[in-house]
């Protein structure tokens, strides 16, 4: 593997930098930038945009309200559905140059059994994530914020193929690391995280909400500091590989994530300010990490006037479960 | 919902974009009324379609202002482009216009595009008629460019200072909302006279949504193609987010994907929730 | 009551406008700005920072880390304790012109009640914040993250005192509105949300958390969104008042989290900016209250050039729960 | 923990500040070496105690920068206060510096202060000695300004290029790092050369963290009186985060509250996590 390459779940990578769910499409990207997208494909993986098993026309519009460093949607998921992604999108990717991620949801186990199961066997999938962050209609709790349920899905789906499975946690829960354990235990080969925050914006002109949706998800540098915190705790208790996003714009941040335990970053938001970010970052990455290889992080001695790194050194170890209280 | 195919045949509509953003520099920035000229030097940029749009954000300080946006970069129309000189003209509305209202010369921007489809040439023996509403005058000034003299065009504006644009156009008809230049009233009266007395025409036209749905509606009575360059809330501009969809008799489409020059016929109605001011 | 008053648990305020613990000390205002702070209070109640048991020094600094449009904090909860805060603070904030609220904390129900018991006695006090943000170390588990937790705690001090008792809820839990319920059904006056989000910061040069304290906070702007969506599901599932927080800056926000169902809004983060902040928000909510009385929103009727609000109206009303899926 | 009696007399190291952030105008704004001077006039402030600080944010695009930074305003010593001009100097070392080092005549701040406590003055019969490192001359200029012939000020850059600001102070001994200007070395050799042949002195220093743990050394060694200027991680500036503490054999203090300049006698260690560069 090239020094710069990144191994996750037998799956060889040409860098770290996967792209978020739901936040590039690679056949929209080619009728809009033609062929140089498959020859400099941004992403060393291509993560789907959720495929749900019945076709779903998504949100009414608007769905996209602008917050501080941030963006909240409600989109909805739109998509073709299994018949649709396997009958127009599976040949239509055929020569992407990158490995394929299928991100699918269900509204039970049985609707996400089914999805496992049709892409599963399809010699064009890699891996299958597997987005926990919507409600369990039949149990009314959302699947990722729950331990048992998670486990419970994860059991039903373990079964049904050999390829890598990734569960994309929720953010929106008490312990986001308890349901990668649970996720851990019943076979899951790797957990992703973070998904959106639930957020909500009200029309400048009056009560009702903005987003068709009525609530929706905060994504972007606004949320990257509980991304990195999120991923520090899950590190810290599991031992599968972890795929960490939430705000990364940067080379610096993806440096951040993987420190903080990931061992894949995946970039969503910042492609809309640019759409070739995933290969800017990976770039800024691999430079960040052969500066580190060739001088190690200097032990701090200061200069009188300061212009060096502060010599005081705090040793404090990486917190198991921070010792967070508010305040 | 269905799909255009994947690999059409170049859409005449639409030239491809350069794969991600690009710095462009500001080359020139002046008032024209209440509007501000944009100009900037694209040289690694192909010649966009008249109707197409770039996404733009200021290469600087893009942040800080009101409610610390703007975040995502912003749509623009292209109003000309001569040789690597791209023009556009803003509307200062909101954070994201108005930082880019304060570029001058020498200031950098991030450009992506051209990006959507733009306007299909009127079938043959139709006279295209442009009708523009504010600020919606700036792709059918790039239009004009390409149609020469078979194009007429018809502006409304609110008042005569916004009125100043319509200098970009070679010689429109002029109204305003107040009457203190050109026709009082608004531009759908001048259209429907037009369409009256000109059957032959296929309708061009940009401008708030309700406009838009005044000229569908017009157009549908008058059993007139139009075509009709619409707005809606954009985060990517490439089709990334799903974000921009509107909807038509075909079920949701994203208009940077798919339009922003949609076939009026396509739709039920031209007002989308969220979109214009 | 004024017309811009706000009566909140039979305390008579004269403005929604309150602060949000930890982020405003009169004591150290009096010093720094001198008697114009009690002349002029920017806050239509005082609420104290934590109160525990025992006195804390805090966390070791580094304390904060400024975050895309927010700050990270990890304080540490550093105070005198409850005998440093009834002998030194109580006679000190005897000069406070408005009602003062005494936000305690403690790591298990014995200590919150030890603490419940020693304010709700004094005549200074109008109210109690429980800050439930914290771990019950004998538990584990966070009490505000846990519906159970909660009520267990409501539960156990409500027989304590007669004073109003409003339990801040954390937004680090799965389902706040659940909290809210259970500590409506043991005895809560009001709830009061949300708290800080669990975040961290890297240090730039190595791979430390740059907080002394390891993870911390997460407030101000970037947060807003997530506090709204959180306001607006608590008020559809219980009828005690709300406090409404959570990057709260001008009277446009404030506004905003009325609208969303709550009662009384606090500013925290603000007055890191703008020490008078609380005033101001006040009077520009003020403001847009006396422009909405005497405007109703327009119907929306369009001009030409779209110098309007848009005429198409959706009238979908605010959803009980989000119907939210990520994306 | 223990605290400082509330209701003291007057301090006089302190003046109390207006209640509230206020707006001034930028009078004046050039270089100084690398440095960036500020000026501004401040009608409505009091006149501030040397040694104290103005937390500063601009009062336009705040924010935008660098990771969308500045979002807090900053802490600044005062240069000087000549009527009702206030001047600043700064170095740029991120976002907020680098902001408010664009700030041009005619531009708005937005002000806190004056904040904290400054100097105190030194005890009967002993003499002024000023240590300055860098950016560290700052609250000095201000201090001998009061102090007049009565103190000597020792000043270290790290450059001929940083030393131009030595020329606010009246007649400093001079040192660089590189000996591209006054004497080759640290500001702390002159100190130790100085405080061995005058043991009245009382040493005023400021400057990044490892200089004023030497100075703290080398007046704990030579039983000198001393007061450091110190500086933090800040939020608020006038004691409502609880944010900028440092350790003293007193607990923890915050330093914008209580300092910034402390007594150096009350110190273990002078070296604060996470201040400077
Ligand atoms: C294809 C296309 C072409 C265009 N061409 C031009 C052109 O040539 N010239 C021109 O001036 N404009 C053009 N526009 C419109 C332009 O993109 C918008 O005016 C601009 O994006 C507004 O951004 P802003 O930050 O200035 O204002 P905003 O504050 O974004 O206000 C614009 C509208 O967005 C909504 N809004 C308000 N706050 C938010 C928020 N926080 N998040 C999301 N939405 C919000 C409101 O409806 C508001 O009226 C075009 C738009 C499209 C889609
Ligand atoms: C009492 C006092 C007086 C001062 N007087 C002066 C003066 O007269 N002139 C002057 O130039 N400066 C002065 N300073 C220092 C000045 O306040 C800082 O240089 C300034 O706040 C740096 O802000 P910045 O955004 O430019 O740089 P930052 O990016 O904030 O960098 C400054 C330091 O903060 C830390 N840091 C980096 N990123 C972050 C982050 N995201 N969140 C939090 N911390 C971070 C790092 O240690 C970095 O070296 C004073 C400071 C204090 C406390
Ligand atoms: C520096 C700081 C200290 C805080 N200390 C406390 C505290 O002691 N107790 C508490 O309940 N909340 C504390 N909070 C949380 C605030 O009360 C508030 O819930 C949160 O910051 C969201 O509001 P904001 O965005 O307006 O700051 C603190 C917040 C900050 C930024
Ligand atoms: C417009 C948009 C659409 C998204 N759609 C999906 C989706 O379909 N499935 C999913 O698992 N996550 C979806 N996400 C969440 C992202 O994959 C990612 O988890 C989140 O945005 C945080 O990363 P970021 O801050 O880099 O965007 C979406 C995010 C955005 C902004
Ligand atoms: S703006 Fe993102 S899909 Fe159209
Ligand atoms: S900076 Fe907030 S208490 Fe000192």
């Amino acid at each position: 593997m090239s020094p710069t390459g990144a191994e996750f779940c037998g799956l060889q990578l040409a860098s770290p930098v996967i792209n978020a769910s739901g936040t590039f499409d690679a056949l929209a990207a080619l009728r809009t930038f033609g062929d140089p997208v498959l020859e400099a494909f941004p992403f060393a993986a291509f993560v789907s945009k959720t495929v749900t098993l019945a076709p779903r026309q998504g949100n009414p519009p608007p769905r996209l309200w602008e917050s501080p460093a941030g963006l909240i949607n409600s989109i909805g998921l739109p998509n073709r559905g299994r018949d649709g992604y396997l009958e127009h999108d599976l040949p239509a990717l055929a020569r992407l140059p990158v490995p394929l991620i299928v991100n699918v949801m269900g509204f039970s186990r049985d609707e996400v059994a089914e999805l496992v199961e049709a892409f599963g066997a399809r010699d064009e999938v890699a891996a299958l994530e597997l987005n926990v962050s919507c409600p369990n209609v039949e149990s009314g709790l959302v699947m990722g914020a729950d331990p048992a349920e998670t486990a419970a899905l994860v059991a039903r789906v373990r079964p049904l193929t050999a390829k890598p499975l990734v569960v994309k946690l929720t953010p929106n829960a008490s312990d986001p690391a308890a349901v990668a354990v649970a996720a851990q235990e019943a076979g899951a080969d790797a957990v992703s995280l973070i998904n959106t925050l639930r957020g909500m914006a009200l029309h400048p002109h009056d009560d009702r909400p903005w987003l068709g949706g009525g609530t929706g998800g905060l994504s972007g540098p606004a949320v990257r500091a509980i991304a990195l915190a999120q991923v520090a705790q899950v590190a810290a208790r599991v031992r599968i590989p972890i795929v960490g996003m939430g705000g990364v714009s940067s080379g610096h941040h993806a440096v951040d994530l993987l420190r903080a335990g990931a061992t894949l970053v995946a970039v969503g938001t910042e492609s809309f300010r640019d759409p070739a970010a995933g290969r800017r970052i990976a770039q800024e990455l691999e430079e960040i990490r052969n500066r580190l290889h060739n001088s190690p992080p200097k032990s701090g001695q200061s200069r009188p006037d300061g212009s060096e790194v502060p010599a005081n050194r705090r040793e404090s170890p990486l917190p198991a479960s921070g010792s967070y209280t508010s305040g | 919902m269905s799909v255009p195919s994947i690999a059409a045949a170049a859409d005449p509509r639409r030239t491809v974009a350069p794969f991600g953003r690009r710095a462009a520099v500001v080359t020139r920035a002046e008032a024209i009324g209440p509007y501000r000229l944009l100009a900037c030097a694209d040289p690694a940029g192909p010649a966009p379609r008249p109707g197409q749009f770039y996404m733009l954000a200021a290469a600087r300080r893009w942040g800080g202002g009101e409610e610390q946006r703007p975040f995502l970069p912003r749509a623009f129309s292209y109003l000309r482009r001569r040789g690597d000189e791209l023009e556009f003209l803003l509307e200062d509305v909101g954070p994201g216009t108005a930082r880019l209202a304060e570029l001058a010369t020498g200031d950098d921007l991030w450009l992506t595009g051209p990006l959507g489809v733009g306007f299909a040439a009127p079938a043959p023996g139709r006279t295209p008629l442009l009708v523009g509403g504010g600020i919606g005058i700036v792709p059918l000034v790039a239009w004009e460019d390409e149609l020469g003299a078979a194009a007429s065009t018809l502006l409304g504006f609110r008042d005569a200072d916004h009125a100043v644009a319509a200098r970009l156009a070679r010689e429109p008809a002029l109204a305003t909302d107040d009457g203190s230049a050109g026709r009082p009233g608004l531009v759908t009266d001048l259209l429907e006279e037009r369409l009256g007395a000109d059957d032959g025409a296929t309708v061009y036209a940009c401008g708030p949504p309700a406009m838009l749905e005044a000229v569908r509606a017009l157009a549908a009575r008058r059993d007139a193609p139009a075509q009709l360059a619409m707005e809606s809330g954009m985060a990517c501009g490439f089709g990334a987010c799903f974000g921009c969809v509107v909807p038509t008799r075909r079920g949701f489409v994203r208009l940077c994907l798919d339009g922003p020059v949609l076939d009026a016929a396509q739709l039920d109605s031209a007002l989308v929730a969220g979109a214009g001011h």
